[in-house]
């Protein structure tokens, strides 16, 4: 099998795993949100509701595609096509198991290794708003657009706080590229060890460029309606909806590559590379990555949400400072 | 960024932000927003989040109470009156009933007046968790609410058992009781008693102490004491602003001197306020209720005054005895020839003040029946609550007032 | 003893205002108090400002229809109520059919805005001085006031209930 | 969670060794009424029961309504609670006009569906005036109960429609007869 | 006036606001804890009940739909006097009396009787004064079933043919 064959063939498994993950993760989230609030949730299509996501998947498709009158058809439909694009990109650089190796060739359980890869991360996940801030502005409804322009505002003020926090994180490993982090986390040496504070600033971030409670505001229920989607429906709507459970999804996978050691776990490191080793690194990442994603859910249904005054507060005063102060503990650190 | 500064700073400013060439944004909050529990209208002004000044619309549901109160005979207005607050329906029973009580001069047995007193507090504290769980959801925290609300439906549980409806209870009759309380429902407020303060406690813990909730509720829709009474608010928001003005203590009725209870009051009647208050009402409410049932259960079993003019007598003597069925036909027919008069008759609703004014002139139906809604009139602050400050606080600040559509709009 | 309360709240008023008010006491224990149209502003006015009876929480404001009273056909009832001392004084005002305008008290009191507004709406009362009389409980484009004795309760247009039954 | 829930039943189809042919409509019908997403217009009483039915002793997520949508875009169910007075008739109106088909309204409690004990000037009587209304559930308020039961005869009825029912004539003639473009 | 307002009873309860703490002031512990309370739920019984298939208990005196009941003979208690429906806060309740022929005096009990009797269900609020009006314990609002959903506004006109309870041979 030619490099290209596996590559073509992995991406597209990579596509199929996301959209499949974010499937579930929307019937996780029903299913647990259910639970914490001691009721039962979907039950009633198939066994235990599992077919609960197709059904929504299926009723969005056949329901009535709308396009306002006063909105701006063009970015009307741009908007959902962006955000989707955005968030099925980022994946592209997330190592998700250990290098495969078959009769002397080595396949990389990675869409593109590229030494930037962190810096790819950020430049897709920030263009991820414009595909809110189109939707909302084209929606011509003040409610969206008070949701786009929320959203806008979020997300860049929440990734000078994740990006500072990832100066010290390369500080540590002195490489951008994912591969090389997680490579370096083997066995236990996770950098959550080195860097909890770094790691605090980035959950929150990822929180809040996912646009999750609390900082759910561009989205907001109890006070936009639906924020930047209140005028969308049918698949447009299911993609908005469906992306954000992607970015769910690469969030928790990148907080387990860059913080919790990716594929690696102690006894899975020391493993000969093969097969057996690309899956259960595999398995452990998708572990780690499915523990993420119930945190966010589990947060979700906890916390109340902030105000919008708060949330900047929240990052430029505190978010940012605290990330500087770490990356001087980490020169400090490295220094001596 | 004007999303830094205070409120004041931001008040300060307006006059010059103020530009006829500047349009403010209108927002329409309503009439069909979700945090508009029910249905009301608020078109707000805003500069960027901020909101400059708010109009509010109301009559969404304007459904003519005091018109068909003036075509029906008294009792048949006690099921208008489940809808008026009905998150807290047996309170307007019971002071509607109070109020034809007040009107035909009868005196109930003390059996009467603490089962009245149970019925009322638990209706309370029932509202006070719609109210206080909703301000959760409107902050974002859902699952609160999930949990306190198992409780309410516990109490609707006990409702039913008194009357046979959950929600809209038509509970009670004038001079009392259709029918004494059964086992069941001593059984249940036990269990109410002792097992819903460790599940608030629980909701309180959620939310009391955590910075997030804490920053969205300080600080948002204070009102002073003074302009609070001048709003003619009454009852948990007059209460946040350090007003004790309880009618329970204030005007006793319903044998509420017997009862010992403390008024929980605020310092600065902003939206946190308002929410402590309702949780330490609850508290007292429920040492109310614990007070009450001691005493309904170690009494005889009197569930209605003896006023054969008024109330219906037992099925069985309808059966049997002419004079009994002849009453009960008077009664049914609305012809209880109630003395003429004007009786203003008010109970401490879980909103404040709900009072009755009832014009009698002798007739089957009141000539003229006003309620004083303490929604209707606290609500007029909305808009000088809100100004200067945000969008979520409106929300929040809306959500904290309890404002009941039924009893809005009447 | 309660007549005094009631005499003392008349003097009171009297020597604030210098006009003639009885207060009486009825059976229900409420101080009431009836005047003319032009006497109450001020009179609501020295109830607010007086320090020592503290009526200064109006309670409710609404109006009353009585063809039957020619010339008194509509009434407004203030309540008035004293937290301090825990009183309660019942004030009305009879104005006629032709010309039903009160003043509005919406200056003394923020709370009267709505109310008076309600009052309009029901009754075509018209309040002098309201910064903004205009119907809030029913719909703008409405012509009539629904509260008055002769405006029909039921919607004309229901199709589910027999009339025949028992005289209605 | 015991095995005596009722789940959806599947569709009649052809089924064979590794396949399963049925009709889109089937298909679609099936998904549809398992992911209802109800838009609730709570004006009075019967909104309160509807948190009741929200809440965990009844818990309508069960039936994959969950997802309160807010916004009548994304609704496919209109659940009509609580007094609709003549000024909110055209809201109503307006909130029904700008959901996206397919679309069902479920009239909950007698003041949406007759005006209840609400015969006043200021009261409609009965949201049909207005807008279709698919099921109606009596009571007032209905219990928890039998706003359930009122959810699943809509889905009864949304599990046999067929896709193309909303093109048809006769649907267009139904809108029609309420002014609806 | 504040001063005076604060004074009006001697039962007022002052509560404090106690300023932030530290610790509250960092979030987290506050919402550890609250995730704490959220994750207990997690594996607690659930008090859901599923209802189609389990039903919720109701009390024994639960205002549910109407019954027109019979006598112990099997003869129709209701004797179309009206105060049901003169009761009915709703005026939910129409009837047309008529008087018995001799041959029917095992269907009715009184010599009147109710030719037609309807109830409109969907004017009807449930709340029980018809039941207490009736001097014949005619109507009665049965305990364990519920008025159901239809789809047709008609469906609600419940005549005799619904209201009346079976004939049951003893």
């Amino acid at each position: 099998m030619s490099e290209l064959t596996f590559k073509i063939i992995f991406i597209v498994a990579v596509f199929g795993i996301s959209l499949f993950v974010a499937m579930y993760t929307t019937y996780a989230e029903r299913k647990l949100a259910a639970f914490l609030q001691d009721r039962l949730g979907p039950n009633r299509a198939g066994p235990f509701g599992i077919l609960q996501p197709l059904a929504d998947g299926v009723k969005l498709f056949f329901k009535e595609e709308f396009i306002p009158r006063v909105s701006d058809r063009l970015l009307f439909i741009a908007g959902p096509a962006i955000f989707m694009c955005t968030a099925l990109m980022t994946s592209a650089v997330i190592p998700f198991a250990p290098d495969l190796e078959i009769n002397g060739t080595t396949y990389a359980m990675q869409a593109a290794d590229l030494n930037v890869g962190i810096l790819y991360l950020f430049g897709v996940v920030s263009l991820g708003v414009y595909g809110i801030l189109v939707g909302g502005w084209a929606s011509n409804n003040k409610f969206s657009l008070l949701g786009a322009i929320r959203a806008a505002s979020q997300n860049i003020s929440y990734e000078l706080a994740m990006g500072l926090s990832i100066v010290s994180l390369v500080m540590v490993s002195s490489s951008l590229s994912l591969r090389d982090i997680v490579d370096q986390q083997s066995g236990w040496a996770w950098n959550i060890l080195y860097q909890p504070l770094g790691f605090l600033i980035f959950i929150v971030c990822a929180f809040a460029e996912t646009n999750r409670a609390p900082f759910d505001l561009p989205e907001c229920e109890t006070e936009l309606i639906g924020g930047y989607h209140t005028e969308f429906s049918s698949m447009k709507l299911g993609l908005y909806l469906f992306a954000e459970y992607i970015h769910v999804f690469i969030s928790s996978a990148v907080l387990a590559s860059l913080y919790f050691g990716g594929y690696q776990f102690p006894f899975v490191s020391d493993l000969d590379p093969g097969p057996v080793k690309t899956l259960l690194g595999g398995l452990v990442m998708f572990a780690k990555t499915g523990f993420f994603i119930f945190l966010f859910i589990w947060i979700r249904w906890t916390l109340p949400r902030f105000r919008y005054d708060q949330l900047m507060n929240l990052g430029w005063k505190v978010l940012i400072p605290l990330a500087v102060l770490n990356v001087l503990i980490t020169a400090l650190f490295i220094l001596f | 960024m004007s999303a830094m500064k205070t409120n004041q700073e931001f008040l300060a400013e307006l006059p010059r932000l103020a530009r006829p060439e500047i349009p403010y944004t209108t927002l329409n909050l309503g009439p069909t927003h979700p945090a508009t529990h029910g249905i009301f209208q608020n078109v707000l002004q805003m500069d960027g989040e901020r909101i400059v000044h708010g109009e509010q619309t109301i009559g969404y549901i304007h459904r003519a109470f005091e018109k068909i109160a003036e075509r029906r005979p008294f009792y048949q207005i006690t099921p208008l009156t489940d809808r008026l607050n009905y998150c807290s329906a047996p309170i307007n029973n019971m002071g509607w009933h109070l109020t034809v009580e007040k009107l035909l001069g009868i005196k109930t047995p003390k059996r009467v007046d603490y089962m009245r007193v149970m019925v009322m507090e638990l209706a309370r504290i029932a509202d006070h968790i719609i109210c206080n769980s909703i301000l959760g959801v409107d902050t974002g925290a859902l699952t609160g609410f999930t949990y306190v609300y198992q409780w309410r439906e516990f109490i609707y549980e006990i409702y039913e058992e008194i009357c046979g409806a959950r929600l809209t209870t038509n509970m009670g009759r004038i001079g009392g009781f259709e029918r004494d309380f059964n086992e069941i429902v001593f059984e249940k407020t036990r269990k109410f008693l002792r097992e819903f303060p460790a599940v608030w406690q629980e909701f309180e813990d959620l939310l009391l102490r955590n910075r997030i909730f804490m920053d969205r509720t300080m600080e948002t829709g204070a009102i002073t004491a003074e302009r609070a009474l001048n709003y003619g608010m009454t009852g948990p928001n007059l209460r946040a602003c350090g007003v004790d003005y309880d009618l329970r203590v204030h005007e006793p009725y319903c044998s509420y001197e017997d009862f010992d209870f403390q008024i929980p009051i605020g310092t600065t009647g902003d939206t946190y306020d308002r929410f402590v208050i309702r949780n330490e009402e609850i508290r007292q409410s429920l040492s109310i209720v614990r007070q009450a049932l001691d005493r309904i259960e170690s009494m005889e079993n009197v569930f209605h005054a003896d006023e054969e003019h008024y109330y219906l007598p037992p099925k069985q003597e309808v059966y049997r005895n002419m004079e009994a069925l002849i009453y009960h036909f008077k009664i049914i027919m609305g012809e209880i020839d109630p003395p003429v008069g004007n009786v203003y008759h008010a109970v401490e609703g879980a909103n404040g003040e709900l009072g009755f004014y009832l014009v009698s002139d002798g007739g089957r139906t009141p000539f003229r029946l006003h309620f004083r809604r303490p929604c209707f009139i606290y609500y007029q602050a909305f808009p000088e609550m809100v100004r200067g400050q945000l969008l979520s606080d409106a929300i929040v600040v809306m959500s904290s007032l309890n404002v009941i559509a039924g009893e809005l709009d009447a | 003893m309660e007549d005094n309360k009631a005499g003392h709240i008349g003097r009171v008023l009297h020597n604030a205002t210098g006009l003639e008010c009885t207060v009486t006491q009825d059976a229900y224990g409420m101080f009431c108090l009836e005047l003319p149209v032009n006497q109450i502003y001020a009179t609501l006015l020295a109830l607010y400002r007086d320090p020592e009876l503290g009526f200064n929480f109006l309670t409710d404001l609404c109006g009353m229809h009585d063809p039957d009273l020619p010339g008194k056909e509509f009434c407004v009832v203030y309540h008035v109520q004293s937290m301090t001392r825990r009183e309660r004084l019942r004030i009305k005002a009879y104005a006629s059919q032709d010309q039903p305008e009160f003043p509005s008290v919406t200056g003394i009191y923020a709370t009267a805005n709505w109310m008076e507004r309600e009052t309009y709406d029901f009754y075509g009362i018209r309040f002098l001085g309201h910064p903004d009389l205009r119907r809030i409980l029913n719909m703008d484009e409405m012509v009539d006031f629904p509260m008055r004795k002769e405006f029909p309760l039921e919607d004309p247009l229901r199709e589910d209930k027999a009339d025949y039954q028992f005289g209605r | 969670m015991g095995s005596e829930i009722k789940m959806s039943n599947a569709p009649e189809g052809l089924a064979g060794q590794g396949f399963f042919a049925t009709t889109l409509d089937a298909a679609v019908g099936l998904a549809r009424k398992n992911s209802l997403w109800p838009l609730p217009f709570a004006t009075s009483c019967c909104g309160i029961e509807f948190m009741s039915t929200m809440s965990a002793h009844y818990d309508l997520a069960r039936f994959g309504s969950e997802r309160l949508s807010f916004t009548p875009r994304q609704a496919d169910l209109l659940m009509v609670m609580g007094t609709i007075a003549k000024k909110m008739g055209p809201v109503l109106r307006q909130v029904y006009e700008q959901m996206a088909e397919p679309k069902w309204v479920l009239a909950v409690g007698a003041c949406a569906s007759s005006g209840g004990i609400f015969d006043t000037y200021s009261v409609l009587q009965g949201i049909d005036r207005i807008i279709p209304v698919d099921v109606y559930v009596p009571g007032c308020p209905p219990r928890p109960e039998q706003i359930i039961e009122g959810v699943m005869r809509i889905q009864e009825l949304v599990g046999k429609e067929s896709v193309r029912r909303r093109n048809s004539e006769e649907y267009r003639k139904l809108m029609e007869s309420y002014y609806v473009k | 006036m504040m001063q005076q307002a604060k004074t009006l009873t001697n039962r007022a309860k002052l509560m404090p606001r106690k300023p932030l703490t530290f610790s509250e002031r960092i979030y987290l512990p506050a919402i550890f804890k609250g995730m704490g309370i959220t994750l207990s739920h997690l594996f607690r019984k659930k008090a859901t009940i599923s209802y189609p298939d389990k039903v919720r208990p109701m009390s024994k005196v639960f205002r549910g739909l109407h019954v027109l009941k019979r006598d112990e003979r099997g003869a129709e208690r209701c004797t179309a006097c009206g105060l049901c429906a003169l009761a009915c806060p709703a005026e939910a309740i129409t009837m047309t009396a008529a008087e018995r022929k001799p041959h029917e005096k095992q269907l009715y009990r009184e010599e009147k009787y109710a030719a037609v009797y309807e109830i409109n269900m969907l004017r009807c609020i449930f709340c029980g004064l018809c039941e207490e009006a009736c001097p014949k314990a005619a109507i009665f609002l049965q305990n364990d079933v519920m008025a159901p959903p239809s789809f047709e506004r008609e469906d609600f006109i419940y005549g005799k043919d619904r209201l009346v309870e079976p004939f049951q041979k003893n």
